[in-house]
């Protein structure tokens, strides 16, 4: 096993404060070479702080960071790449106006002969690095125009050009579907192999003792265990995580469905810029009914996204043909205001972007779209009205937080992902349409996510839920619809598949294995 | 730890958050301070501090003052309103020549210029929010347009206003506007600019359309999801900008008993400055109006000491400059968040 | 109609009841602070203007003179008088940025028992001690008859090239000069200049261009005339063309100078009125006489033949 | 199997895109065109296309041109800088003041105005850089600021420029700057300025610097992840605004022979309109000079044509106005991305 190769990097002591928050405290923690780390804990755990420390991306703290046995102190994140240490950020941190190719080179533009960017080299090695990653894409398009998951992965591309010899993940799947997933362990297989030290950070239990050596867990900034991550089970990681035993089975028990609530028929988007190359949804049919937790598989680009988006009628794509009928009535929301006066909701899948109004309060993020509703006397909002629900909200998801006062973008991921579920949960709406809910949301509040989601199905509420977890979709809906190319390509009752069923079933295979 | 959360509504209350809260006003009063230090005295007084001139302070800002408030709304949802001098130039003009060429009574003519104001803002926010134009391009050609009207409504000249009952006379009730009451001290526009501050205050506080605001200001697509009317948050801002430079133009006019289609010109940067002074910042979902009053009295207290001291004009803009730049520093010490 | 609105804003409430009490006069014993409030020293002549007061004060040892720029802001010049009086100035001197806005406040330093000097342009009423300034309706006059008979006596073409919309001296130079100005000669074109440069510049490009024929470019100010000069001397034309200005302001950048180095055909001089107003101030503070309640300074035109002469005794 | 997702390689060529990328173009051949239909004519000749009134139309915008290169680098990271203006004024003062009073060459004497304009802005980028004040505010503080040094500079008149090898004269050479070449054909400042434009282009397109200043507008936190020196890049692009606003001052003194405290003032505002009607985002991130120059040369065309018709002065606000709101407009039609 690794134990013995030599330690790359070894961090000693580590503290960092933020007002009266301690995200870290007294953490050591050691890189080895040619070994994958896995680092867990909670949402707000202090995992992404002390990654960036060790990345330069902060730098006042205290304690102590060694590379091979030297002593360091990073300027900045140019520092830390320059001593071989490479970090892909939760937070995709892409300038949307570059292409794929600038975005890899930025900052270390390849030269031509009269000091000119190489624009054609930079060109080739990014088409090389996406074919590593498994995926096609034109190195000139413009960040802004991909996807969250294509965005993850183009961050990955970005962290393996640098050539580091530590290399950190930060969440780096949280978009991706398995097949991308399994991609990508292909090439940390790889890295492994040729020496390099890598740290893993993720919420998928299942892929930590898929790809890692080792796994320390940090609770409330401070480690409290490590493992060997290929004999350690998800309760015993969880147990050490929250620090009591916990339910890790996916699960939403709720009763029976009930009548018809959503039909899509032959649902056809029409983009407004058809050079892009998407295929929007095409021809897609469902149903879901009261009190029915609906899945929806694909691949990265199936077209869930846009599906939900045009459903509550945010899409960025324009006109739309075939029919929605909520209640038997038919709809077309012309904007999010009002498919949630019609009763659909929808929380989308980058809350940074599109969630939350970071500099804001919890509170304030929270009541947003009912604050119009909690009105007293004319204009004026009830003060104690906001107050209730908010507090209520938190409550009721056990939103990890000091204080409602805060701004919600001091809050952990998964905190945040909680305060746009609760925003969207206050407006009591009849149907749910959730764009990956999980996304970056630590084990045990996904348990609690989807304790929730049980008790709302249980009041008669539908949700549509799209997700790349295959786990979370077997485990918590009724029924999956699979979508590829943006058709809807299978139906399957979780009750009688398992993961590989469905596996098989987004990428196009039939359950014998073979490629359609 | 404790898995309950704690959502207690107060934050911990920190010394600093308290006094870094205030902190358009620290910069108010160094100003202040620094006026009676550096004011010029006679026979002992102090002449800053007489009531009379403080008074003038209050009166010379309160058109800027004005317009700086409708400004804040418009600069918290991320949007600027270049127009607002030059809407005043207009309203100027139009309370004048309703007064006195068209011999209208206060009333119709106040409201009349009011609903111009009004529309010309709406019109500029459909622009920018329905087009999607930029509310900088936009308000610059509004700027224009609305200088090209006044001079047209006009004739290109200053328009007298003269009091009385007579043809071509305005009613003299007009002539308020640039009185002073409670016994000669207190000038009426300063208690319509306080007045309308408190209003405003009240409303960003209090009310449902200012918790949109914030949040188109602070994530336009986020708060577009979550069902606020952005398109309609961002029209109405602008409708509010138009409204309060229109009576900034009736009290200008009032004031100086003429509407001139050059009056205004430049007020938007002042009142720019004003806002920015007050900590709101320009890409918007962060302010107060409290901010812009304080702004907005630390530029005329700055004006005003800078005149007692007869500084050399051209000197004048060097230290305002300065003090500018100052004040916008300090708003760099509020602590992260 | 505007003249009869001006007209109508003569009314009682403007023509003060004089001072309370006679000017402070102590006379060559005496120290007195002067104020001085300009409309806008960004314009030359105006610059020109403090400048007169200044060089004319400096040899008063009685007087000390404080400036206040308006920059061009009505408003702005209110608080600039209310200051003044805050800091209870002996003498009020004002070149108002527009008469009836700057009425009120100069009224209430007149009744204060402050002598106000109004230069340029008037306010309403009659509530100050004495308007010193020059008639632009009166150049503007001069300057048509000047075309009428001396540059086009047989008729011609000409291009008036204009001050900034709304301001008087460019209604009222348009004005006078259309009164006399007679029907023989023909306005092909007028241009809106705003008092600049390089508008003038870029206006008469454009006229040039649409116009095959111009005899003479009118410009309301000497700056505007020289860059219409410079356009016609970019389209080769200068020479074929008489510019003629207004202001003469004696500077080295002034049209005097223009005159006098064949650019501009003739300019009008338009008497800033500095010297005059602390011979008035002298007059009240010093004398303790009175002075003339208007005192109208001439114009004068000059051409090649007088504007190196002019040139040396305004700055002798 | 296949575990690549089914995407093209090539991006697909679409005429929308083609068309679309050279909007702020199809927008300047619009107002082409009507300038060709309005144009006066005489014997049948098109006035407007004469090409001595084409010359004219670049010669009028080459200063607002120059300056809006330089604005539209500060607007690509997402910074405003509203003293060009001011800082073409002071050098313009500064080249007349050294050239005439102090008997510079013209080589000692441009290089020092040009270090004066590159230093104003380096001053600038740094207080906004490193302090984090909003450039908005920096530059407006520096826009007084450079005013009143320009009017201590020159006393706060203007200051002639005259020719010949005596004292208190400037060498003849600096007068090319208003000359044409070419057989007295194209104006010099048009050539500048049609330079400067070839070099911001290439440069804009090839240097690494360029792809640092795109990032630092788009996302600055990611760029500085990326270890891009962010608040460097912040400072040479005002620097290089200044630098470029005090050449323009040097043209504009060249032309005008003269070198007035109040020159430029308001050229911000037309260089803005320049630099969005090109397409540049006010946020940052995403525009080019092509798109600058062609905004330009929009508002010259308008201008020119504006004139040669005679359009009274009024009207001419009303459809400038007009004219900038439909071609930010215009933008808007680029597919969303
Ligand atoms: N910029 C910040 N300002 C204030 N507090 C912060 C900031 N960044 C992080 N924190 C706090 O520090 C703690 C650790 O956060 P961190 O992002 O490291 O958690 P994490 O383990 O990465 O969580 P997640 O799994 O949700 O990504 C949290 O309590 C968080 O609220
Ligand atoms: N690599 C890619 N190249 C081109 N188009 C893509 C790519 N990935 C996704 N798309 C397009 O994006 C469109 C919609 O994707 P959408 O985001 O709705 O799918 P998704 O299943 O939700 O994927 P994701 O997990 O990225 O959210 C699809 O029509 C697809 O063609
Ligand atoms: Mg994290
Ligand atoms: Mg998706």
């Amino acid at each position: 096993m690794a134990n013995d190769a030599p330690k790359l990097v070894r961090l000693t002591g580590i503290g960092k404060r933020y007002g009266g928050v301690l995200a870290c405290q007294d953490v050591d923690f050691d890189i080895r070479a040619g070994e994958v780390h896995a680092l867990l804990g909670e949402n707000g755990a202090g995992k992404s702080t002390l990654m960036k420390i060790l990345s330069g991306d902060i730098t006042d703290y205290s304690g102590e960071i060694a590379i091979e046995g030297e002593t360091v102190r990073f300027g900045g994140p140019v520092d830390a790449q320059r001593a071989g240490i490479a970090m892909i950020h939760q937070e995709l941190d892409l300038v949307p106006g570059l292409s794929i190719a600038e975005n890899l080179y930025l900052g270390r533009e390849p030269r031509t002969r009269i000091g000119t960017v190489d624009g054609k080299q930079m060109r080739v090695w990014t088409a090389d690095l996406l074919r590593r990653i498994g995926i096609d894409i034109d190195p000139r398009r413009p960040v802004g125009e991909l996807r969250v998951g294509e965005q993850q992965l183009v961050t990955i591309a970005r962290a393996l050009s640098l050539d580091a010899k530590v290399l950190i993940m930060d969440e780096p799947t949280s978009a991706l579907s398995t097949a991308e997933v399994e991609q990508l362990f292909g090439v940390i297989d790889e890295l492994r192999r040729e020496g390099a030290g890598i740290v893993y950070i993720s919420h998928r239990m299942d892929e930590i003792g898929r790809v890692a050596d080792r796994a320390t867990v940090l609770r409330n900034g401070r480690i409290v265990e490590e493992f060997d991550a290929r004999k350690m089970t998800a309760e015993q990681a969880a147990e050490a995580m929250v620090g009591r035993p916990v339910r890790t089975l996916f699960q939403a028990s709720h009763g029976e469905a009930g009548e018809e609530l959503l039909r899509v028929e032959n649902l056809t988007v029409h983009p407004r810029r058809p050079r892009s190359g998407r295929k929007e949804p095409a021809g897609i049919s469902l149903t879901v009914r009261r009190g029915e937790i609906v899945g929806l598989a694909g691949l990265l680009g199936a077209g869930r996204t846009e599906l939900l988006e045009t459903l509550y009628g945010a899409g960025s794509a324009g006109r739309w043909d075939g029919r929605v009928l909520v209640d038997g009535v038919d709809v077309r929301p012309r904007g999010p205001r009002a498919a949630l006066a019609k009763g659909i909701a929808f929380v989308p899948e980058d809350r940074r972007v599109s969630g939350l109004v970071l500099e804001h309060s919890v509170l304030a993020n929270t009541v947003l779209s009912i604050v119009d509703k909690l009105r007293t006397a004319g204009v004026v909002v009830s003060r104690r009205a906001e107050h209730e629900h908010a507090a209520e909200s938190a409550t009721r998801l056990r939103v990890k937080l000091s204080s409602l006062a805060d701004p919600v973008g001091t809050l952990s991921g998964g905190n945040q992902q909680k305060v746009v579920f609760g925003r969207m949960l206050l407006t009591k709406p009849k149907l749910l349409l959730l764009d990956e809910p999980t996304r970056g949301v630590d084990i045990n509040a996904k348990a609690e996510i989807y304790e929730l989601l049980g008790e709302i199905a249980g009041q008669g509420i539908g949700v549509l839920l799209a997700s790349s977890e295959l786990a979370e979709l077997i485990g918590v809906c009724d029924r999956v619809v699979v979508l590829r190319g943006g058709r809807n390509v299978r139906e399957l009752r979780t009750s009688e598949i398992g993961e590989a069923d469905l596996l098989a079933a987004t990428m196009g295979e039939t359950a014998g294995g073979g490629v359609r | 730890m404790s898995l309950q959360p704690d959502v207690r509504a107060k934050r911990k209350v920190d010394w600093r958050e308290t006094l870094f809260s205030f902190q358009s006003f620290f910069g108010l009063i160094a100003v202040f301070v620094a006026a009676i230090v550096f004011s010029p005295r006679r026979n002992g007084e102090i002449l800053f501090l007489t009531s009379d001139n403080l008074f003038n302070v209050v009166r010379a800002v309160s058109e800027i003052g004005i317009i700086a408030i409708g400004m804040t709304f418009v600069i918290l949802v991320g949007g600027i309103d270049l127009s607002v001098g030059a809407v005043l130039g207009l309203s100027a003009v139009g309370s004048a020549v309703l007064l006195v060429h068209d011999d209208l009574g206060v009333v119709p003519a106040v409201l009349i210029v009011l609903a111009v104001g009004l529309v010309f803002g709406l019109l500029q926010g459909m622009a920018s929010a329905l087009f999607g134009i930029q509310a900088f391009i936009v308000t610059l050609a509004g700027l224009q347009i609305a200088r090209g009207l006044a001079r047209i409504w006009s004739d290109g000249q200053g328009v007298a206003i003269a009091y009385g009952d007579g043809p071509n006379e305005a009613p003299v009730t007009f002539s308020l506007l640039g009185e002073r009451t409670f016994g000669g001290v207190v000038p009426i526009p300063a208690l319509i600019f306080a007045g309308l501050a408190v209003l405003a205050i009240l409303f960003l506080r209090t009310s449902a359309f200012s918790r949109h605001l914030y949040a188109v200001g602070g994530n336009e697509k986020a708060a577009r999801l979550s069902g606020v009317p952005v398109n309609r948050v961002k029209i109405i801002v602008f409708g509010i900008s138009g409204l309060l430079a229109a009576l900034a133009g009736i009290v200008h006019a009032g004031q100086l008993n003429q509407g001139s289609p050059n009056d205004g010109a430049g007020y938007e940067l002042d009142a720019i400055a004003a806002v920015v002074i007050g900590g709101t910042a320009l890409t918007g979902g962060r302010g107060s109006v409290v901010g812009t009053v304080t702004g907005a009295l630390l530029l005329g207290v700055l004006n005003n000491i800078l005149a007692l001291n007869n500084i050399d004009a051209n000197v004048q803009l060097l230290i305002k400059g300065l003090v500018i730049v100052a004040a916008a520093a300090l708003q760099r010490l509020r602590p992260t968040s | 109609l505007m003249l009869a609105v001006t007209a109508c804003g003569t009314t009682s409430q403007n023509s003060g009841k004089g001072p309370a009490t006679p000017a402070k006069c102590e006379g060559p014993g005496g120290k007195y602070v002067i104020g001085m409030s300009q409309a806008n020293v960004a314009e030359p002549y105006r610059q020109r203007m403090d400048d007169d007061i200044r060089s004319a004060a400096a040899k008063v040892p009685q007087f000390e003179v404080k400036f206040a720029d308006a920059a061009q802001d009505n408003a702005k010049q209110v608080s600039d008088v209310e200051n003044f009086l805050t800091q209870q100035i002996n003498l009020l001197i004002i070149s108002p940025n527009e008469a009836t806005p700057l009425t009120a406040v100069v009224k209430k330093a007149y009744d204060k028992g402050i002598p106000v000097l109004v230069l340029d342009r008037k306010v309403d009423g009659d509530a100050y001690t004495s308007f010193i300034g020059a008639d632009n309706r009166d150049i503007g006059r001069q300057a048509g008859k000047y075309v009428a008979e001396k540059l086009l006596p047989n008729g011609g073409k000409l291009v008036e090239l204009k001050g900034l919309p709304g301001s008087t001296p460019a209604q009222e130079r348009s004005e006078g000069f259309h009164e006399t100005l007679g029907s023989k000669v023909q306005i092909v074109a007028t241009g809106v200049g705003d008092w600049l440069r390089e508008k003038g510049q870029q206006q008469l490009d454009a006229i040039l261009k649409a116009n095959a024929e111009v005899d003479v470019v009118y410009s309301h100010n000497d700056p505007m005339a020289e860059g219409a000069y410079l356009a016609a001397k970019a389209a080769g034309r200068e020479s074929k063309i008489k510019f003629i200005g207004i202001d003469a302001l004696p500077i080295p950048s002034g049209g005097v100078k223009a005159v006098e180095q064949g650019r501009i055909s003739a300019t009008f001089t338009y008497p800033t009125g500095g010297k005059e107003a602390i011979a008035a101030a002298k007059t009240l503070l010093v004398d303790c006489k009175q002075v003339e309640k208007k005192q109208t300074l001439p114009t004068q035109l000059i051409t090649k033949e007088n504007a190196e002469r002019v040139y040396r005794e305004a700055n002798g």
